[in-house]
């Protein structure tokens, strides 16, 4: 099973993305699997930029924990991996620029210089920043990468406006390959190019094309990292694919604009990070009251407040659980995948409709920002797309349409703006089932529980339709994982580490948090050996929202909150760790 | 909105569910006849006016006229409004409000509507209180006046609504007085026809909380800006009015321009309003989407 | 033990607040005990409004369920509460105006018309709304309240400036009281005024007298119901009690600069309702971050979204411990009384500056414009005031002060800025001891790590400081109602009916919301034999917080969300019912 | 702010702690140097200054500064501000902040803040673009500006950061310009002993994501107001000088007037910096304060 993982750091500015777009591409072309992380800083230039890409011939979900070959594209870089690197890898550096302390190398490690300038000098005086695609032209032969797939690539991406620019580079990087050709051995990793042609695509994009699948039309969002990608693509493709895109003055004006535009009848998105979904918390309860339509992505980055804005962490449960005063129907959605990503703009774009509700997706950075490679027949365009109940119009243009009737399931058929015969005013207030104000002359008590009731059992009939949580792994096992979200990937990995090592390891992974599947997961963990909860945060937000709707306590928990996301070795280790100490407790 | 010449309809068509509850006496109930007579003068249907408006008295104006509304959050019935006329700019979308909802917590979402200049008409009826929360101070409050919230004596100037219209850009921006409802519903409807985002400062006076600002107060010094040959198209001459504050107060249209909102050159409105679009794409942009991966 | 109590009911703007202010003072400085709630709509004139005032010579702690005279100030209150007056009750109405159905009256009361425009004769033309004061007069005699104490009261109430005024109006009253002296028999009540002088007050104005007895300097507020009353008193006494009291544009405004003036080394407030509070979650973050402290309330309101302003409800507990993303210390306190009101001010201040985080206090509507008689002396004024590590300034005027020194207990000495020496930045973005960010250029994971768990240790030590719960009522008992805030008063008077009727009933009433006393709070609930959750709001949020905090789940529980407070009788009632229903389930 | 004379202090002494992390060019070193110079200047100690600033990476400057800051929200800089200001009122307070931070989410703030007059010196870097989120179009990015967010041009008019200051009550309103370190400098100076709320706006260009408002740009546009004779007493005309866009940009100040601040008659202020003042209240008040209630 030919794999390996790839680091290319730098400072920002250095070109380290393109050296992994080029390189992942090209990867998901000829068939392989492939994963990215990015780990950046909240700067534009300089810091230290350290990009990891793993490249396998199957299925990959995390960046992993190898590391098999460094590109240092400055002195920090060496500095700082060197050692990183696994015995058999590797480093690659430009002999003008760095210095490689060769001790620090694992044995079987090895230090290969390239002569950059000497490579670029036929090229005449070019910019600094072109030692990257040198450097990469020699990973690709370490490698065993086909060049001319490479080739493409770039002038893939230069586009045909930019022949010129793209040929420099392609001769560039043939330059470092056919160098590394004559002076190293490659890797031996023997691939099958099976050239089946993948995408690579970050979890912004996959909820992007989500987007578009599910017939969202309105799209607001103020920049916040890391959810700007959604932005991005949207502004670049939104006009073609008949979205409107608006970046407006603030989150309060994203999520009220886009609570608008679903209230009057078409799918509006919108989203954010933490600090911005703050802002957007009394919009989430407006949309509650109004019964309104809107999906909502909070993607976490490490907190609290600005935190660090370029770092992955899972600590806003807490906050989209308790978004905004007062009890009110709401959906909260954590997909755990790229696939998934795509798919749950759709599922969250139907309950909302159908319900008439908030649905709220918290992603993270890890997830959202990834790169990875994706099937492009995974993607399902042809979703169902359920609207729910829409009243049609009558000739009747009297007051006394029933826009929040009381109905069985708590539904009631809405109005879009525009039809004849169903004018309202949709009301933050209390109401009647017209729609008229009970908080003003007679406050109506019976009216105002049976509004209360009649929101609250939205849920009960929605719960009903969520599938249910599922184990992965072997149904009976020594150790359960649980968890939810991005972590899926790195559990996943994990679990099957430690199976390898013959601790019997399965796992839960939820991705319905609101409503929960509380008989469901309680007959999970009930029949589970040992649980251990695996979460990105410091308080154990998901251990105590497991707790709060189950009463079920796990045996243990790994938690991470230094902004690093979590690798499989590194969380196998600590579950064995955790398993000793909790056995020795008992 | 209504390109062509179209039929008046009956004021009473837009006759709401319930009376208002506003104080007798109060100024928002010239706002509301103004405003169903400027509708009905037009020809546009309950059906496809859309009134939308945040929280206070003035904004519970929504619930006494026949059409659709949104009654949303304090302060955000502006961005509220810019999506749902995106969403279907076939609407006439009329915002109502407060000067606390509208100048005071809402004052960044007016501003830059304002400079976005979606085809909006936006009414605020200026009371120069809170009246809702039952009088304190407002953004429109006059320096020195005695509020609950300042007992002694308000220390903060006033904001200037119509001049920071002018100074963003504003299209259309003009000020009324509910003690003159027919100048008002005149006023209205040219706002609506008006092609991008209008203000419309009302003074609406409050019976109840503001015994400065009053229709007495305002009466003798109120004066029609049309009569006296000001030039609605000199932005400094209009700014220079609206600083204009005291024993003359000017009413009527500070300036108009011919704008194209945004609404019309935004690219997905351009096959017509965004909720008569059919949902999915074409297989040939999905491809398209999924090649730029690849 | 003499108790009565009355309800008055009218369009707002009737006066029907002064009629509560008059009777409720008089009482208070007999030496009576008195408890008033006012059920009032989001109109300004016209509506509904329904003052009713508990009169006990034994003190009341919720305004009861039973109704002994109603005062009708208009047709709509006679039809409305005629059949709701216990029997041997009284109705006063106008004569002139109101007509009274008989027949829908209990055995045994009576209706006693009152023929205002007869005995108003001699004062001339005067307004509509005198006809309170003479039915109030009428009122005082059926009570049997010393005339002469209602005359100090209005006279006190009117101001020197007022005299003529007051003078017309203690006549009218007199009237109306000479007329009921010769018409009608008194209820026998039998007082023995003890004339000890109590004060009559709200939570509002009790959180007021808090904060000053805790050396509040700052206090800023956007007008929001339920919360607004502590701004009127803050505007009207802020300046001769040495407080800045601001009221900015928004509730954003509000926190943000209550934050810069609690950095600044001044003790500064600010309080809301739900829909303010949602705007100031992302600042509650920043408090978190920056280790400012700060106090702040939020008054609770029925909910979602506007919902019912002028109502009450406990549902904003879920916004509360969830407010703004991230993992950051915060203390959340429920006062559960008047008193509590003005006790919990210096406690929250004295946990906020001590260590250096944010204190959220919630109240609700119920509690916070209750009037409740409260006993001068119990207001304990002289507060220990404890402001915790502060740097005394030193002569180094260079870079290098640690403003967030790693300590033991997370806590790292503040630098009031002015202060010599202690030059630093306090940053949103995650830093190090210094303040100097690791967000940007490098992002350094170990001190990340740190800086994280140095803020998470606070909550660990602050947790030891607060008082343990404690039941209330016997050690054992067939039933523990459990419970937060502000339902202590009608759970505490449900218990002793329970405890009358056989029933043996003691409570648990949570004010540390968090940090939780989980190890007490298990070891009550585990001996209790069967417990029931008393809440204000729809989806259970506080059993669900016990749940989240303990494993352990309720055996049943009594919610009520139409926005009327519970009463002692129906949650006694209900009680029953649960333990019915469960037991029979058992 | 400083009333008697003081001596001038090093520059030096306010050097801090890291050294600046903007793209080599960034505008903001320039404004970094000018604020260091007009502070040392006035004689102010690095412990009597207190720099507060939101989020972007104009807000990072604080950190680069020796004295006292608050690295804020985004948008939030203008409320802390003022409240550090009325808890100290002795300290020198200057607000630091990008034009993203300012003019669009926090345009509320500091409209209100200009009405509200607390004596503050609010320094905006206005580089018309969001730098730090990489790129996308600011509420001062020119129309039809492409951008990240606006890849076929900027559909919205930009605001006018200056003439909404003057039409707000502005007591002091300025303009600078990075490229003129010392005119910048002079400009803080002068902001900073202004008795109430001044706002200077600053070209700073961002050499990473605007392409349009570059140094060369500028250069050959920008004048200086107090070398045309431009009459700062005058705020018609001063707001007619902050339409001037184009061929001839105004640099200098537009405004000033004579003002009492807000801290200067707020009450409970009287005694001195509020953060001086016991916590105790006498028991003569305490007893006022509960008669009250009985
Ligand atoms: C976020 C939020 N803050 C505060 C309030 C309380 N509130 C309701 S109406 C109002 C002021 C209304 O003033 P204005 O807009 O001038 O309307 P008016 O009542 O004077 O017509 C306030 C502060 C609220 N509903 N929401
Ligand atoms: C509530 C919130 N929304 C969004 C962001 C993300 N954000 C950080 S800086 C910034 C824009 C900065 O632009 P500007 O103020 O002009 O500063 P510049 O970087 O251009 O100096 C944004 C949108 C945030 N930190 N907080
Ligand atoms: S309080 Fe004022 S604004 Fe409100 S209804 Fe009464 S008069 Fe009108
Ligand atoms: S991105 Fe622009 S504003 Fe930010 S540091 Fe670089 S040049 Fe300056
Ligand atoms: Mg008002
Ligand atoms: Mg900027």
């Amino acid at each position: 099973m030919p794999e390996f993982t790839l680091g290319v750091g730098g400072a920002a500015g250095e070109g380290i993305a393109s050296v992994g777009d080029i390189l992942g591409k090209t990867a998901a072309r000829l068939g392989l699997h492939m994963f990215t992380y990015n780990s950046y800083q909240s700067v534009i230039r300089g810091g230290h930029v350290w990009l990891r890409l793993r490249i396998s011939d199957k299925k990959v979900e995390n960046h992993g924990d190898i590391l098999t070959i460094v590109i240092a594209l400055n002195q920090d870089t060496a500095d700082k991996h060197t050692a990183e690197i696994d015995p058999g890898g590797r480093l690659l550096f430009n002999a003008d620029k760095v210095r490689v302390d060769e001790k620090a190398l694992k044995d079987g490690a090895r230090a290969l210089p390239i002569p950059v300038a000497e490579l670029l000098a036929p090229f005449g005086k070019v910019e600094a920043i072109s030692q990257n695609t040198v450097l990469l032209g020699a990973a690709m032969h370490l490698a065993e990468i086909e060049f001319a797939t490479v080739e493409d690539v770039i002038r893939g991406m230069f586009g045909r406006k930019g022949e010129a620019l793209a040929k420099q580079n392609i001769e560039m990087c043939r330059a470092g390959y056919s160098y590394a050709q004559k002076n190293f051995e490659p890797l031996g990793l023997a691939w099958k190019f099976s050239r089946k042609g993948r995408m690579m695509i970050t979890g912004n994009e996959a909820f992007s094309l989500g987007a578009v699948a599910a017939g969202c039309r309105f799209y607001s969002a103020y920049p916040m990292t890391p959810a700007s990608g959604i932005l991005f693509w949207m502004a670049r493709n939104g006009a073609k694919c008949g979205i409107v895109v608006r970046q407006p003055e603030d989150e309060l004006s994203v999520i009220n604009m886009a609570i608008g535009a679903g209230h009057t009848g078409v799918r509006a998105m919108c989203a954010t990070s933490g600090g911005g979904f703050a802002l957007m918390t009394e919009a989430v309860g407006m949309a509650g009251m109004l019964e309104a339509p809107v999906v909502c992505i909070n993607v976490m980055r490490a907190g609290p407040s600005t935190g660090v804005p370029t770092k992955t962490e899972q600590a806003d449960l807490n906050q989209v659980y308790g978004a905004s005063q007062g009890d009110f129907p709401r959906v909260i959605l954590a997909p755990r995948d790229l696939l998934e990503c795509f798919d749950t703009i759709p599922e969250a774009f139907n309950l909302a409709e159908k319900y008439q509700l908030p649905v709220l997706i918290i992603s993270d950075l890890l997830l959202s920002e990834h790169r990875e490679s994706l099937d492009p027949e995974a993607l399902k365009w042809d979703v169902p797309i359920e609207r729910g109940a829409v009243f049609p119009g009558s000739s009747n243009g009297q007051n006394g349409f029933k826009r929040y009737a009381l109905t069985e399931n708590g539904v009631s058929p809405r109005s879009y703006p525009g039809t004849p015969g169903g004018e309202h005013v949709a009301a933050t207030d209390e109401h009647d089932e017209q729609g008229i104000l009970i908080s003003d002359v007679f406050t109506n008590p019976p009216m105002r529980k049976k509004m209360v009731e009649k929101r609250g059992r939205k849920m009960e009939h929605l719960a009903k339709e969520l599938p249910a949580p599922v184990i992965q792994g072997p149904a009976k096992a020594d150790v359960t994982l649980v968890g939810w979200g991005s972590n899926q990937g790195v559990m996943r990995e994990a679990a099957e580490i430690l199976r390898g090592e013959g601790v019997s390891t399965n796992l839960l992974v939820v991705k319905y948090l609101h409503p929960f599947h509380t008989k469901e997961v309680t007959a999970i963990l009930k029949k589970a050996k040992f649980t251990i909860c695996v979460e990105q945060n410091f308080s154990g937000q998901f251990e105590r929202h497991l707790r709060a709707e189950t009463g079920l306590s796990v045996d243990g928990h790994i938690r991470r909150y230094d902004g690093e996301p979590m690798e499989p070795r590194q969380v196998a280790n600590e579950v064995k760790e955790v398993v000793h100490a909790g056995s020795r407790r008992r | 909105m209504p390109a062509a010449a179209v039929a008046e309809l009956p004021v009473s068509l837009f006759k709401g569910p319930v009376e208002p509850d506003w104080c007798p006496g109060c100024g928002d109930f010239g706002v509301l006849n103004a405003l169903k007579k400027a509708v009905a003068k037009l020809g546009i249907q309950p059906k496809d006016l859309m009134v939308v408006s945040g929280i206070g008295c003035s904004s519970n104006l929504p619930g006494f006229i026949h059409s659709y509304g949104v009654h949303s959050l304090h302060g955000r019935s502006v961005p509220v409004a810019q999506g749902v006329k995106l969403a279907n700019h076939a609407m006439t979308v009329v915002i109502t409000g407060g000067d606390g909802d509208g100048y005071g917590i809402g004052l960044g979402h007016f501003v830059h509507a304002v400079r976005r200049n979606i085809d909006i008409l936006y009414i605020v009826m200026d009371n120069q209180i809170y009246g809702l929360t039952t009088g304190q101070a407002s953004p429109t409050t006059c320096k020195g006046d005695k509020t609950k919230s300042t007992p002694t004596g308000n220390p903060e100037a006033p904001i200037n609504p119509c001049a920071l219209a002018l100074v963003s850009g504003g299209t259309w921006v003009g000020r009324g007085f509910s003690g003159d409802p027919n100048g008002l519903a005149d006023l209205m409807a040219q706002g609506i026809e008006h092609r991008g985002f209008a203000l419309l400062d009302v003074f609406s006076p409050c019976v109840t909380y503001n015994m400065n600002n009053t229709y007495p107060w305002f009466r003798p010094r109120v004066y029609n800006l049309q009569k006296e040959g000001h030039d609605t198209s000199d932005r400094v001459a209009a700014v220079k009015r609206a600083f204009e504050w005291g024993d003359r107060i000017p009413l009527g249209i500070f300036y108009k321009e011919e704008s194209i909102p945004l609404d019309a050159i935004e690219p997905a409105l351009k096959k017509g309003p965004l909720v008569q679009q059919p949902l999915r794409t074409s297989p040939e942009i999905q491809k398209e989407l999924m090649l730029e991966f690849m």
